[in-house]
């Protein structure tokens, strides 16, 4: 930097250098004086670039929202029918009616939020937990050759075990508590969030990082002003796995133990109907389940990832 | 080397008899615990004692870890009879609307305490604020202990455990290791976890038994899918009767008993209990034939109290009938439905 | 041959001391690979950038043209010889435009400023002053992906020009655009080059863009990339890429470089 | 096909068209002739193409083998001093050397492959069901755009459940048999294995697709020699993926329930050794299924995906 | 004007009847977008390409080239107006080179001459014969990746002779190349078509390029695209990009494509 501050100042008048300052046309030339070229370019400009085509409203009404609702309605429909035709007896396939009324249960027991809340809350402290491991983690394998070496192929292999195999590790290491819990979320998020990151930073162009090193962005700010924000596609989709997982994780841990300091999940709340026998339960907690995962995955990450892709022109049917 | 210590398959259950003509089935799926409550089917499979009354019907053994699993595979058709705990066996009777089981023997009573950790608590009157677990939300200790704990005063929330006693359900796998943490103050649990716990410091507060009459309340019976009876009575009868021998045989042979489940243990889980701890679970439990319907009524009852269960209907979960024929042709005495029998 | 002695030619005269050159290149070599089994690919170059030269290199693919301009950028280091660049770090332009998507253009340029330690103030201002001077006036909100091939490299030139480099290298700019766009930005170039005081070291493939734009093309010869030839080009700017003087040195010096290849497909 | 081949009649002499059979030098014309393009073009082709290289044995024994390995002897041995030290007592954190007296119990009792095989064999099955039905399913996603829309997101929210909470739900459908287990691992491995083909196919350069199109790979002929050869590198991405989740999923359903009939398998050895409160024998179990499950990843997957990236210069290092 | 009429020259002649045209379009529209926000593309274009002519399609990015090219080749349908090529499906080549990376070289010949129907048995010796043509014996087994550009795009021009289609259509083929390579594939394209009998339409944005291979240039105009005017070019082949003819050509035509484009500068 000072080198060439100093420079500018020696080659030029003060403030100087080719910079704006001194990029004022010699000899009292304008722009406007060549009207031709700028002519020609703004014609150029003109043809190459167009706005970017907005989906309308009514279109992704069409196209995004009535198919899964029609899938949804058709599952439910053809479920309805097979449970009123009694394929099975009733306790082993209640109908959706059943599972509905299961959930009016919660709903007027005035429980259904405080059992969401529970879960979605521990879900969120873990994964933010995961968040705060996975990231550097992730940084340090992506960036160190040997330490990649080393625990690369450890952290997607901690993938393949399943979060119920770490809950008797974690109750004896951690205790009856909450830690047993985030534990096991952890075990479960941090590898994808980790992963997430090597593969965003794996698939930075290098000539974003050698552009940046010419700008001046070397070290620590070239991580901040240049890997970061590349690798950050990546690094989202790695958060929304990790959410993923995360959410499994809790759900697996859950089911394990309830006391009164940790409240009722919904991952209790499937254990419970089951060992009540009560299919509709089981149901109803499985869906449950299912749609905060997923619905947390739809209002927070997925407009996250796509409001990244769409500033970057990432984004099919943007650009 | 590689398999020098292998078992070298002495321990297996008796094979069919040769040539003997099966029953009106060939084959019955019975399911149980690897557990001291379950000595019965372990010890009668272990010895085929069981086997032998079923003459060319084959025996398809069926494992399971908890209640609920095993009345899952009943109504899925995946098993035909099973041993197992009078809770599920309410929670199974109750959501099917009494469509898909009966109980048709008893196997054990007693075998549940309270162990506490001495050094946090002294007697009965120390309860308040501890953590005391249970196995599973409204499973049969859970309901003996919110009983016991309502009857001494004590106020708890019994689906969240929340209250003046901080109820704790876990898994019986995990509360030996919770209590040695220190992260519980007691358990009330079944054997072995119970004698699990005094092995490592716990004191027995209460020994269930002192709360039921006669001292005696079912721990383990013996249930059928409903199909099953109605179709097989001959098998379910020659199930029985191994059942009935088996119990007499366990009785009048404690100490060969006790090793020959240890044993069967052993091949299930991979481990046989230390001694100290098949003495104690051993000796807490009684071997009956007996379902002792009359304290399932009164758990049934404990658990409506405890807001676990809705008012229920359990008339008709027992059908002791094919029990009493085998009872009688053994010239024992005969059982009693409670009420609850069929018809 | 069209040209033979250094002329300084246009507006963009070097008005430095003479005796200091921009750029300075003394028996620089460079290798890859293991001790063992390395390979040269720079041999011994020696060049020198007078203060407001313009230079281009020429050379086939894979002669190592992106090598030295890494090396006179500080990118990578020479396996033997000495760079001087006494105005500091270069700037440094890619045949791809290298902005970072995930700023608007105006960001991309006032980056540059920030690492250059600009104060907050005065970045957007002089920002946009750049943008402008690449004609790209209310181009300062938008996203790369939202502007054309030929709009990304001017805002790339921008983001250059706002290092406050006295040396500009530029490696291929213009190979990814089509003919007509390249043809405009000639023009640009040469005009921008002509207002201010840069040292430009231009490497190209294309003889035609060599002789169109510089005062100097250098002929790099492969494996190992050594310096095979010269000229010294002292046609009058603006020129045209289809003006006889171009075609005629273009001629000549393709034919050199054409020599140079076929000598690679004999062995 | 038929149109070009009659065109190619009466275009000009039999078998001829501008193909190869017709294409000799008209006017005796040889491309001898052209000596000067001819060294041009040879000399062109040998600067701008270079031989790939292979890393040495040893380099990959360095770089590759070497920090995994001081890994574990380093985690290992940390290990084994805590254990030593007594930092916590040894019911709660067994050192390796007893989970190693663990692991050989097994071994000379001689149930320790049949154990590994049992699980190993049950995966491979559960494995090569979700592959038959995710591919179709993947390709019936990627390809129709109204099924897309309706049950693209579902089988991404699919993986934010559990597998221990499909396995009430999964018995009494399936019945306590194989079945079950089965049902659990297509529960946990189609998704990723469909989400894995349908990147695939999302990532195919549409160029491809028009090339295939313009050489006649229209219809099936298009899914076959351009489609499915396209989008082989992410399907095999999703393999890798699935044959992680396969195996997650048939240990947690391995945790239900066993029967001496169906056999042990790891995940009964995790059960049974928890019932036994036996912490090294957990510690044993846990590190069992990791080690096989990051083996076959390593040993099928990986040099599978290798080959393919290799051949298509898509690996970084080769090219 | 350099050139004003008709002329056949060099050994490509066209020997087919004077009547039937390789390629005719009549008055073809093409609009994207529903109906009521259409965007029209293409608006009543009428060329036909006599066989064995070669034509260049000349215009600035965006104003429907690579459109026009599609409809030819039948991958996408007009929104009106007819397309005939009566020779069948013709070949295709595209500025990237559409190879398929899971296939050798010599296979991705030989995948178009088996969905073409040629027996098994021939193809291998026939793919070689077009490797052959395109100067890369001996190439047949190598990957796509371990070719360098210029030997890509002869391996897909060698692919597209595989179809024996009478017409091959080129969609900007060389605009990805270095200038040296595409130089010397200028002189194998003129050679190629020379010796062989096809007809070719080549998209180009590169007015040097157009001249120096095209026996005529049709500018097209943006926005929509409408042929704007047309050159027949008389100069004798081989040309050099340098020949003065050219030159002269080109620096004509530059300033009608400029103008066409300035034209949308102003509004
Ligand atoms: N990091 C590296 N490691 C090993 N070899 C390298 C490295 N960088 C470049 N090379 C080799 O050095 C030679 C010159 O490469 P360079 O990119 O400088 O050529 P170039 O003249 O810029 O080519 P082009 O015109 O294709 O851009 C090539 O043979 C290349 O393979
Ligand atoms: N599938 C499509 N849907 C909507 N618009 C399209 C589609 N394809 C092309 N266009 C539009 O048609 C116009 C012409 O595109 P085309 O690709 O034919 O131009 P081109 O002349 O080939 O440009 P270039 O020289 O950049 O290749 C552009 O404005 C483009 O946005
Ligand atoms: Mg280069
Ligand atoms: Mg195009
Ligand atoms: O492994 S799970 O229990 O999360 O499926």
């Amino acid at each position: 930097m000072a080198r060439t501050e100093a420079d500018a100042g020696t080659a030029g008048p003060p403030g100087g250098g080719p910079d704006a300052g001194s990029a004022r046309p010699r000899g009292g030339q304008d722009r406007s004086e060549h009207p031709d070229l700028a002519g020609l370019e703004a014609g150029l400009d003109a043809l190459e670039t167009r706005a970017p085509v907005r989906a309308s409203l009514g279109g992704v009404l069409l196209n995004k929202v009535l198919p899964p609702v029609v899938a949804v309605v058709l599952v439910v429909g053809a479920w309805q029918i097979a449970a009123a035709a009694d394929v099975k007896p009733d306790y082993m396939l209640p109908g959706p009616l059943d599972v509905w009324d299961s959930l009016a249960d919660l709903w007027y027991e005035g429980t259904l939020f405080e059992v969401i809340w529970h879960s979605v809350s521990r879900g969120a402290l873990g994964f933010a937990a995961s968040l705060a491991i996975g990231t550097p983690l992730g940084l340090l394998v992506a960036r160190v050759r040997a330490v990649r070496a080393a625990i690369g192929p450890v952290l997607s292999g901690l993938q393949s075990l399943p979060s119920v195999a770490w809950v008797p590790a974690a109750i004896i290491w951690f205790g009856l508590n909450d830690s047993t819990i985030y534990a096991v979320v952890l075990l479960g998020a941090v590898p994808s969030i980790a992963n997430g990151l090597i593969a965003g930073v794996d698939q930075v162009p290098p000539l974003f990082l050698r552009a940046g090193r010419t700008l001046g962005a070397t070290g620590l700010r070239g991580i901040r002003y240049v890997l970061l924000p590349a690798a950050l596609p990546g690094y989202l989709a790695g958060l929304k796995q990790g959410w993923a997982f995360s959410w499994r994780s809790l759900m697996a841990a859950e089911l394990i133990a309830s006391s009164p300091d940790l409240g009722i999940g919904l991952g209790q709340l499937l254990e419970n109907a089951r060992t009540n026998s009560d299919m509709s339960g089981v149901l109803a907690a499985i869906w449950l389940i299912l749609i905060v995962g997923i619905g947390i995955e739809l209002l927070v990450f997925a407009p996250l990832e796509r409001r990244v892709l769409r500033s970057r022109g990432l984004l099919a049917g943007t650009s | 080397g590689y398999g020098s210590r292998a078992d070298d398959g002495d321990g297996e259950p008796a094979p069919v008899a040769a040539g003997a003509e099966p029953l009106s089935t060939d084959q019955v799926r019975l399911g149980y615990f690897a557990n001291v409550t379950h000595a019965t089917p372990l010890v009668g499979l272990e010895k085929g004692l069981i086997a032998k009354e079923l003459g060319g019907t084959r025996i398809k053994r069926q494992v399971f870890n908890a209640g609920p699993a095993a009345i899952e595979a009943l109504n899925a058709g995946s098993i035909d009879m099973s041993w197992i705990g009078p809770s599920p066996s309410i929670n199974g009777y109750v959501r099917s609307h009494g469509e898909n089981l009966r109980i048709v023997a008893g196997a054990t009573s007693g075998g549940a305490s309270l162990v506490v950790n001495p050094d946090r608590v002294r007697d009965r009157n120390d309860l308040e604020g501890k953590r005391i677990a249970t196995p599973q939300l409204g499973n049969t200790q859970d309901v003996a202990l919110l009983n016991y704990l309502s009857g001494h005063g004590y106020r708890v929330d019994a689906q969240t455990g929340a209250g003046d006693v901080k109820v704790i359900r876990q898994d019986n796998k995990e509360i030996p290791n919770s209590f040695r943490r220190g992260d519980l103050d007691g358990a009330w649990v079944p054997e072995p976890t119970a004698a699990k716990l005094v092995s490592s410091g716990g004191k027995v507060l209460l020994d269930e038994r002192e709360l039921w009459p006669g001292g005696r309340f079912v721990t383990t019976n013996l249930i059928v899918s409903q199909s099953f009876l109605e179709e097989h009575p001959d098998v379910v009868e020659a199930v029985l009767r191994g059942s009935v021998r088996t119990n007499a045989w366990i009785n009048q042979h404690p100490d060969q008993a006790k090793a020959t489940l240890n044993s069967a243990l052993g091949e299930q889980t991979g481990k046989p209990l230390p001694d100290e701890v098949l003495d104690q679970a051993f000796a807490q439990v009684e071997i009956l034939d007996d379902p002792l319907a009359g304290t399932l009524r009164d758990q049934a009852e404990h658990a409506v109290e405890a807001g676990l269960l809705d008012e229920a209907d359990l008339s008709g979960i027992y059908d002791l009938t094919l029990l009493n024929t085998v009872l009688r042709e053994e010239g024992r005495a005969t059982v009693d439905d409670a009420g609850l029998g069929v018809g | 041959m069209a040209a033979s002695t250094l002329t300084e030619v246009g507006p963009g005269a070097v008005t430095e001391a003479v005796g200091a050159p921009a750029v300075r290149l003394g028996q620089v070599s460079k290798s890859f690979g293991r001790p063992g089994a390395a390979q040269t690919v720079l041999d011994g170059i020696s060049l020198d950038v007078a203060p407001g030269e313009f230079v281009c290199l020429l050379g086939a693919s894979g002669c190592g043209k992106s090598t030295l301009l890494n090396l006179v950028a500080g990118l990578d280091r020479p396996s033997s010889g000495t760079i001087e660049v006494p105005g500091g770090r270069p700037a440094l332009m890619f045949q791809e435009h290298a902005l970072f998507p995930w700023l608007t253009a105006g960001r991309n340029v006032e980056l540059a400023l920030r690492l250059r330690g600009v104060p907050r103030a005065e970045r957007r201002e002089r920002a946009e002053r750049l943008l402008d001077l690449v004609r790209l006036r209310g181009a300062h909100g938008k996203r790369v992906h939202e502007l054309s091939g030929g709009m990304r490299q001017r805002v790339a030139l921008a983001r250059a020009l706002a290092q406050a480099s006295p040396v500009l290298l530029m490696d291929e700019p213009f190979a990814a655009l089509d003919a007509i766009t390249r043809d405009v930005l000639h023009e640009e170039l040469t005009h921008l080059w002509s207002e201010t005081r840069l040292s430009v070291l231009f490497v190209t493939h294309n003889v035609r863009e060599a002789v169109r734009l510089a005062q100097r093309v250098v002929l790099l010869s492969s494996r190992p990339g050594r310096i095979a030839r010269e000229w010294t080009i002292d046609l009058p700017q603006p020129r045209r890429i289809e003006d006889p003087g171009v075609s005629d040195l273009s001629v000549e010096i393709t034919e050199h470089l054409r020599e140079e290849i076929r000598r690679h497909g004999q062995n």
